[in-house]
């Protein structure tokens, strides 16, 4: 199982990264788990996830192949 | 569901919105002759302040795949609440300067009302539902994120 | 009172107003890095149907004098109320073809919500209130004389 | 004393004149009623007068040199 996670915006500068993958996570409290470990400044910023283009306001099952997108808040206008 | 719907739309524009781009989107309109009524907004770049600093442009990026989902659901969402004629959505990416312009919303209908309250309706869901973002590039090369609405995504991780 | 309201405004053009004369206006604005916001407004003339004919042009008249002083009120009164950076009010005399516009209402401001409410406001008051006439020129070479606010002129005879 | 009377748009078509003077009419419910008599199609016609280029709700008087405007309907737009 294997997870595709992108970052947009502020949070590209705090990943170094446009994506990774993240094997083997169920569902999004876990992934939002991990990222917090592997990028201690994410703590620090307001953000949302979207997965597959949609937004996640609660945990939600991920299955292989999802993509999940980190959002700060936008700017468009 | 009519055929105005189901058009491919192109939204995301690179680099500023010109005023002729502007002229031509309205010229194309005049054979259009059920039509009393243009609301047009236009989102221009500030030349804010930022402490000691100002503006200068603006970087914008987006999640493009994203953004053009959320604009047809912002379209379709208007086109069903709305009695409108036309739609056309457009926002930069890319560099805009201080005074150039970013977003260019275009209703049209037969009657004044609808494309008054689309054009405005339109204008606050691009700015709260779009995933596009903006570099705010100061005058001394230092830069700041732009934010519409930092509250709803306050402490929001899922 | 600041400058802004004080200039001689030409409001009254003559033919219809066409979409180069407004890019023109976008474009003059530019330098002024302080607009965040505009909102525009354009009235096109509609090829409605009146029985079985249909309207070809409308040919606009004014007591100009009148129509001048009620701009400049109108103008007043939506510079006083909100938060603006500039206003620009044209409306055509003489003919003006279907699919033409005859009323461009152009206002800007820092943030988006005093422009778009000023522009909505303004139009409501030109159609109001300032001395113009329109007479709906039909496919048959007849007339009908056009009336926005026809309830509020019944029985009006002082 | 004398009162100029503007006609308009439609109105001008019933009086067939842009404006006529009117001598010693006092106010605009005497003015009105020469006009209704002068030209009767005006009955059938909505419309409100302007003196002075002021809309003018209720009966007032009027002065010598004052202007006189008869609006129908606007429509501009």
């Amino acid at each position: 199982m294997q997870i595709t996670v992108l970052f947009f915006g502020p949070l590209a500068e705090i990943s170094g990264l446009d994506q990774i993958q993240v094997p083997d996570v169920s569902d999004t409290s876990t992934l939002t788990g991990y990222l917090l470990g592997a990028y201690p400044l994410l703590k620090s910023q307001s953000w949302k996830l979207a997965v597959n283009k949609e937004l996640c306001p609660a945990n939600r099952d991920l299955q292989d192949g999802d993509i999940v997108a980190l959002l700060a808040p936008f700017a468009g206008g | 569901m009519n055929s105005k719907k189901e058009k491919k739309h192109t939204v995301l524009v690179e680099g500023p919105i010109s005023p002729l781009f502007i002229a031509d989107s309205i010229s194309k309109h005049s054979t259009k002759t059920d039509i009393g009524a243009h609301a047009i907004f236009l989102g221009q770049v500030r030349s804010d302040r930022i402490g000691d600093k100002k503006v200068k442009s603006i970087l914008y990026s987006a999640y493009q795949e994203m953004a053009e989902l959320e604009f047809h659901k912002i379209r379709e969402h208007a086109f069903d609440r709305f009695q409108l004629t036309c739609m056309h959505l457009y926002h930069s990416l890319g560099e805009v300067k201080a005074g150039e312009i970013s977003l260019f919303v275009f209703v049209s209908s037969i009657h004044r009302a609808d494309a008054f309250t689309a054009c405005r309706e339109l204008v606050d869901e691009i700015k709260l539902k779009v995933p596009i973002w903006g570099k705010e590039m100061l005058d001394d090369g230092s830069f700041v994120w732009k934010a519409n609405n930092i509250t709803t995504f306050e402490n929001d991780h899922p």
